[in-house]
């Protein structure tokens, strides 16, 4: 499997990531992309920006190692990952997962994997700035942690 | 001596984001509990269920973990990216 | 449900459909992309072209179709389908699903769910050109059939 | 009268894309039925498992189809998009 993974400030760009993953997914028939995106209302006050921090070298280490959790389970030829840190605005990309397989069910499992065990394991952290003026951490789900749970039955 | 490493909340919590410590303990549950006696903040910021992992030199283990001397150890709330 | 649905001989561009897509979204976190490509080794013999026909109009109610019933079962607030037609050649895309959600679980299922019931249900047909200047129609694969009934249980 | 649409690797089989029928039948098994018996191979190419719907005047409906005089008539075998 080729892996890449980085962690930035930068926006991505997903055409530009799909194209390089083709380049590297052989004769991959299906992939998969997942985005996650800054939502503006998910609280009663609408956000202003979402603020994100990491542990730098652990989390890289953390993904890679859950992507070949998933390399493990599925037929995985390229998988890449790209988390941002820093001040998002609402609508900007997040997280962006790209999977490639020769199958398309190994493909939507494999990206919907990595992302249960990235937000259940990969040391990032949330904090909401309200348009208020407040603000506030953003506290770990439990349907995450059961979004998580049920690859392990 | 060791470094202590504080992340998301608890930076704002605890008024710092890492600090250096004399060190003569065993593992990750003796300094929590050294941490936990520093008062009701302390306590009440590092209570069991808040605490996600404990990170010695950069290598995640699960549950306990020793510390040894010199050790840069993380404390990590639970997470909340993607 | 924003949803747009396309049958054509022309490539599709993720980028320019997904920006297409947010713009109609409203406020969803979650957008999962699927792209299935054309395979050059799935046979034996190497392929040099894949050619696809449907029945106009049939096609794209039937997508329309399927795509109301993920609808129904998710809370989805866009979903855009781009499904190729006439001659394709290894690697090449032939089927691009878009699915936008205010949750991830639901985008990665909608979109599994759409293609599970794209492939046993609307009405299209591949015949591959080998390069040994012979061609044969691809037969409906029984794993296909299995794939949607799981979400019949 | 009827017309007749022929799909994917019917069109081959049979070596036609679409034709004309007088029709004085009731539903779709009546029309299979008598295409089935112009020969052996219109016999192999439409047996039962190989014709995934019929579909008339472009309205999808499951299992046996009435066909009014006048209708289209397309003729499904198993689909393999996507």
């Amino acid at each position: 499997m080729w892996l890449k993974v980085d962690v930035q400030a930068a926006p991505f760009d997903l055409a530009c990531e799909e194209s390089a993953l083709l380049a590297q997914a052989g004769d991959a028939g299906a992939v998969v992309a997942f985005v996650g995106r800054v939502r503006a209302h998910d609280a009663a006050v609408p956000l202003s920006a979402l603020w994100l921090e990491h542990f730098p070298g652990v989390t890289e280490a953390e993904i890679a190692r859950i992507a070949a959790l998933a390399a493990d389970r599925w037929p995985v030829t390229a998988c890449r990952v790209i988390h941002r840190v820093g001040a998002l605005a609402p609508g900007e990309g997040i997280v962006l997962v790209l999977m490639a397989s020769p199958h398309r069910a190994a493909a939507f499992e494999a990206a919907a994997y990595l992302m249960d065990y990235l937000k259940t394991e990969a040391p990032f952290w949330k904090r909401e700035d309200l348009a208020d003026g407040s603000h506030r951490w953003v506290e770990a789900r439990q349907t995450d942690e059961a979004a998580r749970a049920r690859w392990e039955s | 001596m060791i470094t202590v490493l504080y992340f998301g909340y608890l930076r704002e919590a605890l008024g710092r984001n890492q600090e250096t410590l004399e060190w003569m303990g065993d593992d990750s549950e003796a300094l929590l509990d050294l941490l936990r006696a520093r008062g009701p903040d302390w306590a009440e910021a590092l209570a069991p269920g808040k605490v996600f992992r404990v990170v010695v030199d950069r290598q995640v283990t699960r549950g306990v973990v020793k510390i040894p001397d010199g050790a840069e150890v993380g404390i990590l709330p639970p997470v909340t990216g993607g």
